[in-house]
């Protein structure tokens, strides 16, 4: 089978299908075809290159590759559908992001860093979104379910992998002074020639407190 | 790449006037804590839960989550609550918990410290400050993940196009033979309790089996249901007794009663 | 705008719509950016050339234009979506079962053992498969047929006789509770152990009785 055709083959299994195609689909297809994974892999390429500059665009995504619209086309197809999209609440936008950084996590586990009990309308949402999944219970009274990202995630904010994400911020870090005053260090010495802004403050906020 | 984010509610991040009060905007939240109730309520509500409300108030005053002055922070926490009240917000259990969290701290920190082993006791505040780090962390977090570029929002999916089926070769898909077999033994037991094959739908006709029934039931007593079923007539021979019992009911010619589920159902003339 | 862009623009909207675009609501989209009709349909027919040897082509319906895959795709694309496997009816499976170990046997003696009619549906997809064939007219009123299964049968079965068609007990080391199942023990002993693969299979098939 000539490239030209097997690139035409997958162009339009690209275009024809509604979830991304994965090489490994691409390949079991065309193995009666004896097609190497080579030829494929430099078929995808130049699909690729070929809507370098059209309204559509070839993109690797977390389960394979599928088309959309180009970068630059976005905002013209979105004022042709005037829908709007769907906004989430900040609710359940904390909720997500707890069980992208914390997975697995339990509903619990969720409630107790955000200080609120979590809505079930929440949660269904993001299942019904099929953004998380139950990946299990935990084996505790109650067996409550544990919670984890999906791949549909992933496809749906264009992302390989999890590790794009930005990091989570690292909680900023107590001076010495700070965390013998907030008792989370052991030592008991104490600088008595600390007569810094630290102290200045420590004491100003005690006179706060004091009175 | 055009990334429409939703500006996140925060209150610190707002520029524009958070409400109108007589014409008059609003910008920041006075700090004496005077608030018109109207006009305030939507800001209220958008408190994600008491931490949220605590981490407003700190930044809010530019204070440092370290330093968290707990006697200043609960007064005002208590004034918000109390405004919540007055509102007549919905105001979740947590809100009050966190209050008493609050008042216990305080005092904690009122008490002197007696430690004989001249050790400092643990800051009472030091569990809260951690929660409300995390809560932080979080919270900028889903900020993060509102700001990237998600599907239908930010960028557009390709419909699936259409394609024309070709017919392929025709390859049956095959029977599981074993559960042929099982169908075949299970079809065979059943008709164990049949009669001969010769016993034909054609002759139990509704009609016909209605006038037996009426027949059977030529008395002003109850009879078992069940009576009126003879097992010798297969299994369309019940379906029809079964029909006939409905068609009687329905022309109001017997009442059929039964005391509860599953117990004897009775049949009697009108 | 230049045409570049407005022929990519287009391109994105009717990639990413579901159901055709006309000219007219092509047009109206533009009406802003004052865009003739000229430009629009020059830019259609572009594209329309751009797709000439690809995957797929630009094609005009009644109601406006879409993407389909091109002609010479079609067959790879229905070859990579599986049609879904066939679920065989009950009914179906009832009536077959007869037919093998009961043949020669007619219409109406089906019917008696199974207590309910038998739709010539059945009969047509098992004669039209050529699982089944008439073997010759009963000399009765109404000169009925008398069916039989065919060498086709076996064949599609990988089987060279129906004596090699398995045997319940073959199938089955039935336990108490399957017989009991099967209806094949009066007992109304349970064994709570059976959870073999055997006991599956029969409550697949119970299952599938039941709706």
């Amino acid at each position: 089978m000539e490239k030209n055709e097997i690139k035409k083959i997958i162009e339009a299994l690209l275009f024809s299908s509604s979830s991304p195609i994965s090489l490994k689909e691409i390949r079991n297809f065309f193995e009666e075809e004896n097609i190497s994974i080579k030829i494929i892999e430099e078929s995808i390429n130049e699909i690729q290159d070929k809507y370098i500059n059209s309204g559509v665009m070839l993109k690797k995504v977390s389960t394979g590759f599928r088309f959309q619209v180009s970068e630059d086309c976005n905002e013209w197809v979105s004022k042709f559908y005037p829908e709007k999209p769907q906004k989430y609440s900040r609710a359940l936008m904390e909720t997500l992001a707890l069980i992208i950084y914390k997975q697995p996590i339990t509903r619990t586990e969720i409630e107790s860093v955000r200080g609120v009990s979590v809505s079930s309308n929440i949660i269904k949402t993001l299942l019904e979104r099929e953004w998380i999944k139950i990946l299990g219970y935990k084996d505790v009274p109650g067996k409550p379910a544990i919670f984890g990202t999906t791949k549909e995630f992933l496809n749906s904010h264009n992302l390989v992998s999890l590790s794009q994400l930005p990091k989570l911020d690292d909680i900023i870090e107590l001076t010495e002074q700070e965390k013998r005053q907030l008792g989370l260090l052991e030592t008991t010495e104490i600088d008595e020639k600390s007569t810094n802004a630290e102290t200045d403050k420590i004491e100003e906020y005690n006179q706060e407190n004091i009175h | 790449m055009v990334i429409k984010t939703e500006e996140p509610k925060d209150l610190e991040k707002i520029n524009i006037p958070l409400a109108y009060v007589k014409g008059e905007p609003y910008l920041n939240i006075p700090k004496d804590l005077y608030l018109p109730p109207d006009a305030l309520e939507v800001v209220l509500e958008s408190f994600e839960g008491p931490l949220d409300l605590l981490l407003y108030l700190i930044k809010s005053q530019n204070l440092d989550i370290l330093e968290l002055p707990i006697a200043k922070i609960t007064e005002q926490y208590i004034q918000y609550i109390d405004l919540m009240h007055e509102l007549k917000l919905e105001l979740a259990a947590e809100y009050m918990l966190m209050a008493a969290t609050l008042a216990e701290i305080k005092s904690k920190l009122l008490l002197p410290v007696i430690d004989e082993n001249g050790d400092e006791e643990d800051d009472p505040r030091a569990e809260l400050i951690r929660r409300l780090q995390e809560y932080e962390r979080y919270k900028k977090a889903s900020h993060n993940i509102e700001a990237i570029p998600r599907v239908d929002r930010d960028f557009y999916l390709i419909e699936k196009i259409q394609y024309e089926t070709v017919k392929k070769e025709e390859i049956y898909q095959q029977i599981d033979l074993e559960k042929l077999v099982i169908v075949f033994h299970k079809l065979m037991e059943q008709t164990k309790f049949l009669t001969p094959h010769d016993v034909k739908k054609e002759f139990l006709s509704v009609r016909e089996k209605m006038t037996k029934i009426l027949n059977v039931l030529d008395n002003d007593d109850y009879i078992d249901f069940k009576i009126l079923l003879d097992a010798k007539e297969g299994k369309s021979g019940l379906i029809v007794s079964f029909l006939a019992i409905l068609e009687l009911i329905k022309l109001a010619l017997i009442d059929c009663v039964q005391a509860n589920n599953n117990s004897t159902i009775f049949v009697k003339l009108k």
